[in-house]
């Protein structure tokens, strides 16, 4: 049997590797794919969680969670498509008309 | 396994809204002229709100999922207000900014059921959802004016950065599930004291992550970096909307998550809290010093007023949380009224967010400098305002927790801010004008300013009765 | 043993496959790799007696996300893209900051143990089937966030269509 | 409810409708509401009056404002002997000088807003008096002290009345931060703001002594000098008397009603209502007394060579309150109280004929310029005639009374200062007479000085103004005649009856000197008084060169006088240029907004550096400010680290 605490630190992994990539990377597309890895981090933790515990509340979670993730792609992307109509730029970097 | 109706009593503001945001989207093929959409959403929600008082309304249901107590009910009767205010001062405004969709309509309703789920989530899995409801409607509406560089850059920050707080949010919760093998709140501080959990890593992990997370909600330091850009960026009247509006909604999870289910780890969340509420008084009152543009200086005075308001979280006792809420409250009345001013300043072809536009106002606009005058003293606490009773209040209640010399920390910030707020009455009523400022105003913006200004100063005068609403609120 | 082995094999699948996603200069190949990796954590699932989950994985998040992320992906200017700097120059303080939370996160569930058993076993999840079992909880227990999910839906195809629309309407 | 409580809502409730359709719909009718108010508020106060002269009393508390852990305020009402005869001064003078503003402001375009103003005023001023806690007392004082300065600005386009408003404001702030702050150390002692309990507690706290920057303060005699802090600020006592003579840019019914009638009277009335703690620390009454008699000393003096008709009544406002001080001082609370009452009625009457003069006189102030006004306007004559009798002390009148009493309970009493100020303050009714009657014969006798055009158009003012001024002029006769000393009204059967009425509130401290004494006290006041009086006599009607020669010859004394003692000067030099030097050479050249960093300096320029710094770390760079955050994150785990993790 696998202890429960490998799978914790195989979420906590996977979720410091998205910290990292949204923390570096410049372009936003990939940024964002960098939460989603955050957000598989947690759900890898969930699913063994719900496992150990033999309970279903941390799957249904999952499952909420996979459904607001859908639902942040599509309004995340069209943030995005929105920005490339005005300036045609994946960069964050090139974006900062406001600061200070 | 049988399906039991669950009572749908406490839950009807919910579902009203609900019915009416669905219509409204509906309606707005049908309607052409959008003002109609925004007599209807103010109908409807004004009765959502009588709903609060229904009888069987105060009621826990869907097996402790949702709470519907005097607690929310507080912070619904601000979302509401918020709400109402907003769309008054929208309807001309989205005309000059050339966006007048209806939509908008039903993404402020849905930001604002998010956030009354909020409020009356029992359980984590529901406030993450009421959380995210609130959060996507949110980001769209920073966006919508899709033309424009500023408000898609605001749209993007605000997005990223948020989606990446909600990463955190769930790696808490994930982990106080995992400890707890529940989400219920109550359920989780029941297990915490039954199993000896209090001080055990993971928990003190999983508290710090939703800490960070709901921090970034209230835009608390140092996890305000989005706010000043996305206020700045996104349409006024969403700014203003949501200056309020998410904020308040973090408070109120902030209250219930803190005190419900982490009680036990209490001297812990208030050692994460302390720090971070006398960096954002610092951090919101230093650098507003400093800004040109009345939007982002609002930004600054908004995490500021966090850094206030989380001085109640902090005290913990009940005139604490009490007073948080009427601080809600007020600043939802002053802060909206500040930017219903601002909004009277865009014109066509005029952006007027610059401080140095106010310049001569109570000239040309007196009025409108007036109504201004009354904002800002009030946003900067002075008698009688409403600011004033409501930094009284959390001052007072901080100082009967023993927290005296966090007090005088958010006093000596509280007299900088004064700075700031009096150098826009300043512009207005000791410079000379130097272009013409014409306004656009309407009824509806008479109205969103005369219920402002009204409260402002009744609130200011008459405080006992809001306080007393407050304290009887809280279980 | 051999549910370690397999472990293994996983988590250094999942490990490498995240590091690929995150450092490719072509985000097309980010996302082709994201999609294999979202395979690996997919059976993972199944190793962990969650079927349905694993079949969201592969649908939703395989088949709906990233084709979603793919079509955005191809409107950049990929040879443009291929020329300029994957990470910000001040990515060292961004790896610094990744290896302390993973340092934080890791030394507090470092000696985690679960403490609560409820009584969705592996039989019992065998005998009903995980759907049945989990759609059972949904439509049930879950009732009413799964209506907020639905709210959520809807939110996300207004915004999309009100951010992505391509003319004014006024 | 009581119908006490209408005294002060009726004019808040005239304030409002004034202030809403005054400019609209009532212009030059805006008058009716508020006389009507404030006169209803009179009818209630004699009600008032004759209910507590038959031994009621109330302390009632209407709305809890404030209730916050053990801190609580309130609006509450307190009514006693104290209370109700400050009522009917405020409501009859109010009254009275509502009538006459009719008359002296009529086609002024700001007629509503003057009225509005006035109701305003009244309402603050009652609720000050009305208070039964100290958060009321200061809520009604800075009211009545933020109406004192929209009208003494009255006339804002005109620059010497808005500086003079201005500097009203700043030099009462000096006052009443003490206040303030005295306010706060009976919060911290007694844990609570309302009289009733911080004054029965008073006395345990007697002996009690608190450590301040390493001395040993005796707490009540803290207390009391910062109230009384407030006191000279509000009326105007040396050192913080600077601001009332220039308070005189205001329209002259505002100069009757607020400037010598009734707020400046309120630190008076401050002193009275806690005599519990005055009474409590020697060093307190005697810093009230000494500071009482030297303020009236001074302020005499001035008068004396004073030309601005106005200006002189100032000053002599400034002498009398000092007066009314020097009771407090030596214990006599209820012969301050007195002089107060009387007081209000023969300075306001002064004051409203000034008024009626420069009516008369199309706003010429300089009294050289004037002379024979008596056969051009009989009335004001003979009203100013009987006031200044009546500040002069002449027997009978009004100002006798009071003033014999406050100068036979400083001779007789217990306090250590006693004979001193009844010294002083003798010397003082001497020169109140002299200067009383300068003023009078230099205004209504002798020939007329000014302008041919002005002599034509010189003529008395209508009714509107004269009957108020006749029926102060029944207030300034008879007034006095409550308090008549048991020496003279023994023998008729007369009780000094304001003694009796206010002992339960005030105490009445006995005096310890035979009949003689106190006959010979009361003689030489009235000796000194026909003095004063003669020699103005000798001085302006039948030598009118001597005044001028002594002008040369004394000339030293003579600028020090005319020009106050430089008191302003010495502000000026002392305050006033440094800090403007300090703004105009360091600040403005460092930032941009003048006129906050020139009320703090320094600090927020500083500030606003560093502001100007942090601000950057806010790059508009999405991924510092997921750095910033990550970097939060690890704070507080660091943190939790350091709480044991």
């Amino acid at each position: 049997m696998v202890p429960l605490n490998w799978y914790l630190m195989l979420s906590a992994a996977v979720f410091s590797i998205g910290v990292f990539g949204f923390l570096t990377r410049r372009n936003i597309i990939i940024m964002f794919m960098s939460v989603e890895l955050m957000l598989n981090a947690v759900n890898i933790s969930l699913v063994a969680f719900s496992h150990y515990l033999q309970d279903l509340r941390g799957q249904v979670l999952v499952f909420f969670i996979v459904t607001v993730a859908a639902a942040e792609a599509a309004i995340g992307l069209a943030i995005i498509i929105a920005l490339f109509r005005n300036k045609a730029t994946a960069h964050v970097d090139d974006m900062n008309e406001m600061k200070g | 396994m049988p399906l039991v109706m669950p009572d749908l009593k406490p839950i009807t503001p919910e579902i009203v809204m609900t019915c009416l945001a669905l219509f409204i989207l509906v309606a707005d093929v049908f309607i052409k002229r959008k003002e109609t959409l925004a007599l209807l959403s103010i109908i409807g929600m004004a009765a959502a709100a009588f709903t609060f008082a229904l009888p069987g309304a105060l009621n826990t249901t869907f097996g402790g999922m949702f709470i519907s107590d005097g607690y929310s009910m507080f912070f619904k009767i601000v979302f509401a207000l918020n709400v109402i205010l907003t769309i008054l001062i929208s309807v001309k405004y989205l005309a000059v900014e050339r966006v007048n969709f209806g939509e908008y309509y039903a993404l402020l309703l849905f930001s604002t059921l998010g956030m009354m789920i909020m409020a009356s989530a029992g359980d984590l899995i529901v406030l993450y959802l009421g959380l995210e409801l609130m959060a996507l409607s949110t980001y769209i509406l920073a966006g919508f004016i899709r033309y424009d560089m500023k408000s898609n850059e605001a749209a993007l920050k605000y997005f990223l950065l948020g989606s990446f707080a909600s990463a955190f949010l769930l790696y808490g919760i994930s982990l106080a599930y995992g400890l707890t093998g529940t989400t219920n709140l109550d359920r989780i501080a029941m297990t915490i004291s039954e199993k000896g959990l209090a001080g055990k890593p993971a928990l003190t992990l999983s508290m710090i992550m939703i800490a960070v997370a709901f921090s970034f909600k209230i835009a608390a330091v140092p996890f305000h970096m989005w706010a000043p850009d996305a206020y700045e960026g996104a349409p006024t009247s969403v700014t203003a909307f949501m200056s309020v509006g998410p904020k308040a909604a973090g408070f109120a999870v902030i209250g219930r998550v803190f005190l419900m289910a982490f009680p036990m780890v209490r001297a812990e969340w208030v050692a994460v809290f302390i720090p971070i509420a006398i960096m954002t008084m610092a951090v919101g009152n230093i650098v507003a010093l400093s800004q040109t543009n009345i939007k982002r200086m609002l930004a600054y005075s908004s995490i500021a007023h966090a850094g206030y308001a989380l001085l109640g979280i902090i005290a913990g006792t009940a005139d604490g949380l009490a007073s948080m809420m009427n601080y809600m409250l007020i600043y939802a009345f002053m802060n909206m009224g500040a930017f219903a001013v601002i909004i009277m300043l865009r014109s066509e072809g005029f952006k007027g967010d610059a401080i140095s536009d106010y310049e001569g106002l109570s000239k040309t606009h007196p009025l409108a400098a007036a109504l201004m005058l009354v904002f800002m003293f009030s946003l900067t606490g002075i008698p009688p305002t409403a600011g004033f009773m409501g930094k009284f209040y959390i001052f007072m209640a901080a100082i009967n927790a023993g927290y005296t010399w966090l007090v005088i920390i958010a006093v000596i910030f509280s007299a900088i801010s004064a700075y700031f707020y009096l150098r826009i009455v300043m512009n207005m009523y000791m410079k000379d004008p130097k272009e013409t400022v014409t306004l656009t105003t309407s009824p509806s913006m008479g109205l969103a300013l005369a219920i402002t200004t009204v409260a402002v100063l009744a609130i200011g005068v008459l405080p006992a009765k809001v306080i007393y609403l407050a304290r009887v609120a809280f279980p | 043993m051999l549910p370690k082995l397999f472990f293994g094999y996983f988590a250094f699948a999942i490990i490498v496959l995240s590091l690929l996603v995150i450092t490719r200069r072509n985000p097309v190949h980010s996302v082709m790799w994201m999609l294999l990796l979202f395979f690996q954590i997919a059976s993972m699932y199944l190793f962990l007696n969650a079927e349905f989950i694993a079949a969201i994985q592969v649908i939703v998040y395989a088949g709906a996300i990233l084709v979603l992320f793919l079509f955005v992906v191809l409107l950049l200017n990929l040879r443009e893209e291929l020329l300029t700097n994957r990470f910000i120059s001040a990515w060292p303080v961004g790896l610094v900051f990744a290896g302390a939370i993973f340092a934080g996160a890791v030394s507090a569930v470092a000696a985690f143990v679960p403490n609560f058993s409820g009584q969705y076993t592996v039989d019992v999840i065998n005998r009903e089937t995980h759907t049945k079992a989990l759609g059972q909880a949904l439509y049930t227990d879950f009732l009413f966030p799964f209506e907020i999910a639905s709210l959520i839906l809807l939110i996300a195809i207004i915004g999309a269509i009100v951010l992505a629309k391509k003319r004014m309407r006024s | 409810m009581n119908y006490y409580l209408l005294i002060p809502f009726l004019p808040l409730a005239a304030f409002l409708i004034n202030i809403l359709f005054g400019k609209s719909l009532l212009k030059e009718n805006a008058h009716w509401v508020a006389i009507l108010a404030v006169a209803g508020s009179w009818v209630i106060s004699v009600a008032t009056l004759i209910d507590v002269m038959g031994g009621k009393t109330l302390n009632q508390d209407l709305y809890t404002w404030v209730s916050s852990g053990g801190f609580k305020a309130s609006v509450g009402f307190l009514i006693d002997p104290l209370t109700a005869v400050m009522l009917i001064v405020v409501t009859t003078c109010s009254t009275l000088i509502h009538i006459y503003s009719t008359g002296y402001m009529h086609g002024d375009n700001g007629y509503y807003r003057f009225f509005s103003y006035l109701s305003l005023f009244t309402f603050c001023m009652l609720m000050l008096v009305m208070a039964n806690n100290f958060m009321q007392l200061y809520f009604g004082w800075e009211g009545v002290g933020l109406c004192s300065y929209f009208l003494i600005g009255y006339y804002f386009n005109k620059k010497s009345a808005s500086d003079a408003g201005k500097k009203a404001f700043i030099v009462n702030r000096f006052g009443d931060f003490g206040f303030g702050i005295g306010i706060f150390v009976i919060f911290l002692t007694f844990g609570t703001i309302y009289y009733e309990p911080v004054f029965s507690q008073a006395g345990a706290f007697a002996t009690k002594t608190v450590n301040f920057l390493g001395y040993d303060v005796h707490l009540m005699t803290l207390i009391a000098l910062l109230l009384f802090c407030g006191s000279i600020g509000k009326s105007a006592q040396m050192p913080l008397h600077v601001w009332l003579p220039d308070a005189m840019e205001g329209p002259t019914p505002v100069s009757a009603l607020i400037h010598a009638a009734t707020m400046v009277t309120a630190g008076v009335f401050l002193v009275a209502r806690c005599s519990p703690i005055f009474s409590l620390s020697e060093t307190a009454l005697m810093v009230v007394a000494l500071t009482g008699a030297i303020t009236s000393l001074f302020a005499a003096t001035i008068g004396l060579v004073q030309n601005d008709l106005k200006r002189i009544i100032a000053y002599s406002t400034v002498s009398q309150l000092g007066y009314m001080f020097l009771a407090c001082g030596v214990g006599a609370y209820t012969a301050g109280i007195f002089h107060l009452y009387t007081h209000a009625f023969f300075k306001a009457l002064l004051f409203l004929c000034a008024g009626s003069v420069m009516h008369a006189m199309s706003g010429e102030l300089d009294i050289q310029k004037m002379g024979g006004l008596k056969k051009h306007m009989p009335i004001t004559y003979w009203t100013m005639l009987i006031a200044s009798l009546s500040i002069a002390g002449v027997p009978g009148l009004a100002g006798f009374f009071s003033k014999d009493e406050i100068l036979w309970m400083a001779y007789s009493g217990p306090s250590p200062v006693g004979k001193l100020v009844w010294l002083s303050g003798t010397l003082v009714a001497f020169l109140t007479a002299f200067y009383s009657f300068r003023l009078i014969f230099l205004t209504f006798h002798g020939k007329f000085r000014g302008t041919h055009e002005q002599e034509h158009h010189l003529h008395e003012s209508p009714k509107s103004m004269t009957i108020p001024l006749m029926l102060l002029c029944v207030g300034a006769v008879a007034s006095g005649w409550v308090g008549i000393p048991a020496l003279i009204g023994e023998n008729l059967g007369i009780h000094n009856y304001i003694a009796e009425f206010m002992k339960p509130v005030l105490g009445h401290p006995e005096g310890h000197g035979t009949h003689g004494e106190e006959m010979m006290v009361m003689l030489v006041s009235v000796a000194v008084g026909f003095a004063g009086i003669g020699l103005a006599y000798f001085m302006y009607m039948m030598r009118p060169d001597l005044p001028g020669k002594l002008a040369t010859q004394f000339s030293g004394a003579y600028k020090v006088l005319f020009n106050k003692y430089y008191v302003d000067e010495l502000y000026s030099a002392i305050i006033v240029r440094p800090t403007i030097w300090i703004a105009r050479n360091i600040l403005i050249g460092v930032t941009d907004a003048r006129i906050i960093e020139a009320i703090v300096n320094g600090v927020p320029s500083a500030i606003g550096g560093f502001s100007r710094q942090l601000r950057k770390v806010q790059t508009g760079f999405l991924h510092h400010y997921a750095l910033i955050m990550a970097a939060g994150v690890l704070i507080v785990m660091g943190l939790m680290l350091m709480r044991s993790w």
